[in-house]
């Protein structure tokens, strides 16, 4: 059931991108591309203006220069609801569901918003019932456990049905016992719903078990790309991480 | 050229009374978060003590303004202790509770000391004048009292840690209220510390104008109007919308007319809020 | 590997909204029971209360509070008071349709300006509205009749039959209400889902695909209307209209109907309105007392019931209501919608 | 078959009489529409004490008799709140308690909002207001308790003119119903008397009226009329005109209040030259009025000096229930009102005006007074003769 045909998912084409609030240089002269059903991951330092960029991109900021592209309609400066209508859906660093909803209730609203019918959320059961969202059914989203909160953020992205998805630090929070979920999230976008994904995050086994390609940020530049590998080895990667090799700790951990 | 000059400072002694009544408003608001509809029943509360220790005790005026501005600021703070306290974290039922006592304050009043406007001096009467351009010693008095008020309230707001810590509970109380914060001291205090503003200026304004159980009602409206111009929770926003407000009620109540004024002045206002919603200088509205 | 559970249909309209109908559709019959005029004018007091309090109702659903209700009232008092008087227009359906449709369409232009407005900015640009409305009654003398208003409206007429008398008011006034609680009943029913998700996280909404502010401006046009239909049936029991009967603090009450009734239930806003207004009739024989002792009712009734009295009502029934409360409990929550404050 | 009550009481038990349903005690019940909260209260306080002092008198001195039988007067007050719907819902609570006989309301959106209910329910009304259209053919059951501006502003401007002297005048009221109707007769009457006027309207609620005080003096008034603004707000006008310099006469053609005006004003002296319309021509009649009162009622009079206005229409209309003989029938009452010459024992004699004015002669005119003060100092009050049909 290949469902990559089935939506015909678009390129997304960032090309010098650049932000600043004021005086102050979030990231600037930024291009990279995320094919349909690939994937790229994004690492940075903190401050590095990852954030920002899934906010300008996804509409809910303005960018000071260059343009983003989802297929050929651009997609920067537009509200956050037509992006999303487009297919372009970004997904959130905390929780984010409606309080005081049952978790069907919040996916029922996904669904609703974006204009697809319960069979598309039929077709994300097995991701469900993995995250074990199914016992919760009407069970009040809000009372959950953090974990379980954070996949149900995730999975009503995925209900929408994108064309490409923005995921933000989605590991973050997690117990490492909970990261492999964002692996078969992430397999499942690509597999069956065949979107593109675009991953920021701090999680290097996460990138590197996932991503074929990276760019790295850092004091808002584009200073690396390409093989998770080698990028990760290259000296200037890891004094922007560490802040010069005094400390041999390799992983940053971020709680 | 004088009509300008003295409609101006018409408009200044106006701006004044505003100012310290949107003082008041502003802190309450900036601090609990609590639109406070009964600040009008302060304003009146403060007029009428002041006139029964001055006229009918026969103590001195400046006495009885602080007996009014003592009782005001503790009516505050027991109604805050006992009723707001209780709904603090619901704002539609603060807007009830508040709604609610005013009804109570003003009533009591006219069951008290009856309809009729009661006869209550202000002690200086003279008038200033200079061809056209004319002020009566009192406005001066309550101009003078209000610069002091505004200060004082500034330096307390800006310069003590009280006002520190006041100003932290206003950004996120949460995390206020972990550090340390005692709210069951701050709140109470920064709400009776505003209706105290609201019976002085009751006991300053009310012998200048008028004493009648219904003062207080068209205080909520320009306390409104002076909050949104300048900016909820900013105390010289609210100062500086509170001058701009009574400069604009002036001038368009000389060259326009009463009533066209008023809705010139409320047409302004609605204008301005929606060109610039957090007003002239308030932070971006909390997501009250 | 588990099967969805199946979700089971919610009903289009709850519990809640079919008791208010159901209610409402009595209120038809009070004027074939009884002549006496009080019992008809109290009646009459408490629908036109009620359909305004809507107004208030519908805005609440996204955690917005309107005190805009007397403007748009105005605005379908004076449409209808017009219509009558200068062009003899009076049937009563042709009435509702203008005092609904003008109220609606002058929101639209003011709904686009305000609905960016967030809380507490919300609250008080729909408070200057009101203050402006009041003035511009005053002053736009030819149109409104100024300070006199517009006085000797021609009784109106259903299928050419002439209702004149307090029982015929009643069940104009009872029409009325039933036509603008269907509607709020049908909007907040229909779009439960998106009211909810505005008043829950907006942002979250957006990127899932929702136009908020569409929805925003097309409930504050709705709520318009139905207060359209709260002023012509109060212009139509007073036979004029006039700027007293819109007053900006007359918002206040309107807002106390919802919210001591039950903010989260439309159930709430019929017996906020039924109680409160009978309290003021009450208390009206109290003389100086009566704005004092309404006070006290609201303060009491703010601390006592934190959800309103439906809330009191709820929490009576979890406790002694035999049925599981657990499914209540969701039930109440999909049903209200009532997430924080 | 009616039985009277004297012989039935002797021969049986009262509580059997009520069984039987001879002819009943004669009970008639007033209504009075009262503003009693707000702004306007202290009106409203002065018509539900002059109908409840008007009432005990007719028990006590049994003026209404109906076929024999002495009648109580009972008296409902409801508080209006000024407004329209509040007078509305008030009349039809009388409605719901049968009363047929209603003595108020004060304002001119109240009198608005009665009149449609007072039609439909066949009652019979003395209202106030100095709305222009407060009375009128299309109302025959609702009667005016005094001449407006239109009928003794005339003479007040006549007195005004031999003391001072005035070529213009300034008008100014509020904007509401209350005070366009009043400033506008005014106008007209200033305007016949050779006195250019300007009208000069405030939004009610106004609190500091240096502002339009400084727009009324731009146009160089010689004299000032407050018309009728609330004596609150008319108070804090006459103290800022003097504060701004001005030092004319001021006329005051509305409503009484000038007590009122006086302690906001701060004192006579600040008032300065000032006439006004007092109801009521304050002599031996009219303080034994207030003694009469003080010993029936056990407590002093309301201040508001309407009260003598009402205490004339609530004896001019119980004086017209005793000639219809009937307690309910407003058709009857209304009839029998019209016949009866404008008295009162206090008060003095006057008309029945309206015709050329309000199109029905429904308005009853009387004897009242020119209040003067000159130089700060009160002078004696002036009495007027009622005014005739012009």
């Amino acid at each position: 059931m290949s469902a990559l045909s089935s939506n015909g998912g678009e390129t997304l084409r960032i090309e010098q991108i650049a932000k600043s609030f004021g005086g102050l240089t979030v990231f600037q002269d930024i291009s990279f591309e995320i094919k349909p059903g690939a994937l790229l991951g994004v690492i940075g330092p903190n401050g590095a203006g990852k954030t920002t960029m899934i906010n300008t991109i996804s509409g809910r900021l303005h960018l000071s220069s260059g343009r983003a592209m989802l297929g050929n309609t651009r997609v920067d400066g537009q509200s956050v609801f037509d992006n999303a209508k487009r297919g372009l859906v970004r997904s959130f660093q905390q929780t984010a569901n409606f309080s005081g909803y049952t978790v069907e209730d919040n996916l029922t609203s996904a669904l609703r918003f974006s204009g697809q019918d319960r069979s598309s959320l039929s077709r994300l059961t097995p991701l469900l019932d993995r995250f074990g969202l199914i016992e919760h059914w009407n069970r009040n989203a809000e009372i959950l456990p953090y974990g379980l909160q954070k996949m149900l953020g995730l999975t009503m992205a995925l209900a929408t049905k994108p064309r490409m998805l923005l995921l933000d630090e989605p590991a973050a929070g997690l117990e490492k016992s909970e990261r492999t979920n964002v692996d078969i999230y992430v397999q499942y976008a690509r597999d069956e719903i065949g979107c593109g994904v675009m991953l920021v995050e701090h999680d290097m086994d996460l990138i590197k078990r996932l991503c074929r390609e990276v760019i790295v940020l850092d004091g808002g530049r584009l200073i690396a790309q390409g093989e998770p590998a080698d990028v990760l080895n290259r000296k200037d990667v890891i004094d922007a991480y560490l802040g010069g090799a005094d400390d041999e700790d390799e992983h940053a951990q971020h709680s | 050229m004088e009509g300008l000059i003295a409609t101006g400072l018409i408009g200044i002694s106006l701006g004044s009374q505003y100012a310290l009544l949107a003082l008041g408003f502003t802190l309450i608001f900036g601090i609990l978060g609590v639109v406070n509809f009964a600040h009008g029943g302060f304003y009146v509360m403060g007029g009428y003590v002041a006139y029964f220790c001055a006229a009918i005790i026969g103590l001195p005026y400046p006495l009885a303004v602080l007996v009014a501005v003592a009782s005001t600021a503790a009516l505050g703070w027991l109604f805050e202790v006992f009723i707001l306290e209780r709904v603090i974290n619901d704002h539609q039922a603060t807007l009830m509770v508040t709604m609610g006592f005013y009804l109570v304050i003003a009533t009591a009043i006219l069951v008290i000391f009856g309809a009729e406007s009661p006869q209550f001096d202000f002690p200086l009467q003279g008038v200033w004048r200079a061809g056209a351009i004319y002020i009566p010693y009192a406005n001066m008095v309550v101009l003078g009292v209000c610069l002091a008020a505004i200060v004082g309230v500034y330096w307390l707001v800006y310069r003590t840690n009280v006002g520190r810590s006041m100003r932290a509970m206003a950004e996120d109380r949460p995390v206020a209220s972990a550090l340390g914060m005692r709210t069951k001291m701050l709140f109470p205090f920064a709400f009776s510390l505003a209706t105290g503003l609201a019976g002085l200026t009751g006991a300053l304004v009310t012998p200048i104008l008028a004493l009648a159980p219904h003062v207080g009602d068209p205080v909520l409206a320009f306390s409104f109007l002076t909050v949104i111009l300048g900016g909820l929770g900013s105390v010289s926003g609210a100062t500086l919308a509170a001058f701009l407000v009574g400069l604009i009620e002036a001038y368009a109540a000389v060259y326009f007319g009463g009533s066209k004024g008023a809705l010139i002045l409320f047409v302004l206002v609605l204008v301005i809020l929606v060109l610039r919603p957090q007003g002239l200088l308030g932070k971006e509205a909390r997501r009250a | 590997m588990k099967e969805l559970p199946a979700s089971e249909r919610a009903p289009f309209f709850g519990t809640y909204e079919k008791v208010t109908l159901g209610l409402l559709l009595l209120a038809f019959a009070v004027p074939f029971l009884t002549r006496n005029p009080q019992i008809l004018s109290q009646s009459n007091l408490i629908l036109i209360a009620a359909t305004a309090a809507l107004g208030v109702y519908i805005m609440l659903r996204m955690d917005l509070m309107s005190f805009a209700v007397p403007a748009f009232m105005a605005v379908g008092g004076y449409t209808v008071a017009m219509l009558g008087i200068r062009s003899g227009v009076t049937d009563v359906f042709a009435l509702a349709a203008a005092a609904f449709l003008v109220s609606a369409l002058c929101a639209v232009p003011l709904g686009w300006m305000i609905l960016r407005l967030k809380g507490v900015y919300f609250v008080l640009v729909t408070f200057v509205l009101t203050e402006i409305c009041q003035l511009l009654l005053f002053e736009a003398g030819p149109l409104t009749g100024g300070s006199n208003g517009l006085v000797g409206m021609p009784s109106v007429t259903v299928f050419g039959y002439e209702m004149y008398d307090n029982s015929h008011v009643l069940m104009i006034t009872a029409g009325l209400a039933f036509v603008g609680f269907l509607i709020a009943a049908v909007l907040t029913r229909a779009l439960r889902y998106e009211f909810a998700a505005i008043e829950k996280n907006d942002v979250l909404a957006e990127s899932l695909g929702l136009a908020c502010w569409k929805y925003k401006a097309l409930a504050f046009s709705v709520a318009a209307g139905v207060s359209g239909l709260a002023g012509f049936a109060l212009v139509n029991m007073l036979l004029t209209a006039h700027p007293t009967s819109f007053s900006p603090l007359s918002s206040v009450n309107y807002i106390t109907y919802a919210i001591v009734g039950g903010k989260g239930s439309i159930l709430g806003t019929l017996i906020g309105a039924a109680i409160l207004v009978s309290a003021t009739e009450f208390f009206a024989l109290r003389g100086e007392l009566s704005p004092g002792l309404y006070g006290l009712l609201i303060i009491v009734m703010t601390l006592v019931a934190p959800g309103g009295i439906m809330g009191l009502a709820e929490n009576f029934f979890r406790r002694f209501g035999k049925r599981d409360s657990k499914a209540l409990e969701t039930k109440v929550a999909v049903q209200s919608g009532s997430g924080h404050s | 078959m009616k039985i009277s009550i004297g012989r039935l009481l002797c021969g049986t038990v009262l509580a059997s009489a009520a069984l039987i349903g001879g002819a009943t005690a004669c009970e008639l019940k007033v209504g009075v529409p009262a503003v009693l909260s707000g702004p306007a209260a202290q009106w409203g306080i002065a018509l539900r004490g002059a109908m409840e002092f008007a009432a005990k008198e007719a028990m006590e001195e049994k003026r209404i008799v109906i076929n024999g039988v002495p009648c109580t007067v009972s008296v409902m007050p409801i508080d209006t709140k000024y407004t329209a719907e509040g007078a509305a819902s008030a009349m039809n609570a009388f409605a719901a308690a049968n009363i047929k006989v209603i003595v108020g309301p004060v304002g001119s959106p109240e009198v608005t909002g009665m009149k449609p209910v007072a039609k439909r329910n066949r009652m019979v009304a003395m209202v106030n207001s100095f709305a222009k259209n407060s009375i009128g053919p299309e109302w025959p059951t609702v009667f005016h308790i005094g001449p407006g501006p239109s009928g003794w502003a005339g003479p007040i401007i006549d007195e005004g003119l031999k003391r001072f002297k005035f070529k213009s005048v300034a008008i100014v009221a509020p904007n509401d119903q209350g005070g366009t109707d009043i400033a506008s007769v005014n106008a007209q009457i200033f305007k016949a008397k050779g006195v250019a006027p300007t009208e000069e309207y405030y939004q009610r609620g106004t609190t500091n009226f240096a502002p339009i005080v400084t727009r009324m003096l731009a146009a160089k008034p010689d004299a000032i009329d407050l018309a009728s603004s609330p004596a609150g707000d008319a108070g804090i006008i006459v103290k800022q005109l003097r504060q701004a310099g001005f030092n004319g006469p001021i006329f005051r053609l509305g409503g009484p209040g000038t007590e009122e005006i006086a302690r906001v004003a701060g004192g006579y002296d600040v008032l300065k030259d000032f006439l006004w319309f007092e109801p009521i021509a304050m002599d031996d009649n009219t303080r034994a009025l207030e003694k009469k009162y003080e010993k029936l009622m056990g407590a002093p009079r309301p201040e508001n000096a309407d009260f003598f206005r009402w205490v004339f229409a609530a004896r001019m209309t119980l004086k017209a229930i005793q000639a219809a003989q009937s307690i309910d029938d407003a058709e009857k009452i209304s009839a029998a009102m019209r016949k009866l010459p404008v008295e009162d024992e206090h008060i003095g004699k006057g008309h029945w005006i309206g015709q050329k004015f309000f199109g029905i002669n429904q308005e009853m005119s009387y004897p009242f007074a020119i209040g003067i003060i000159e130089g700060g100092k009160q002078q004696p009050y002036k009495r007027a003769d009622a005014v005739k049909e012009g």
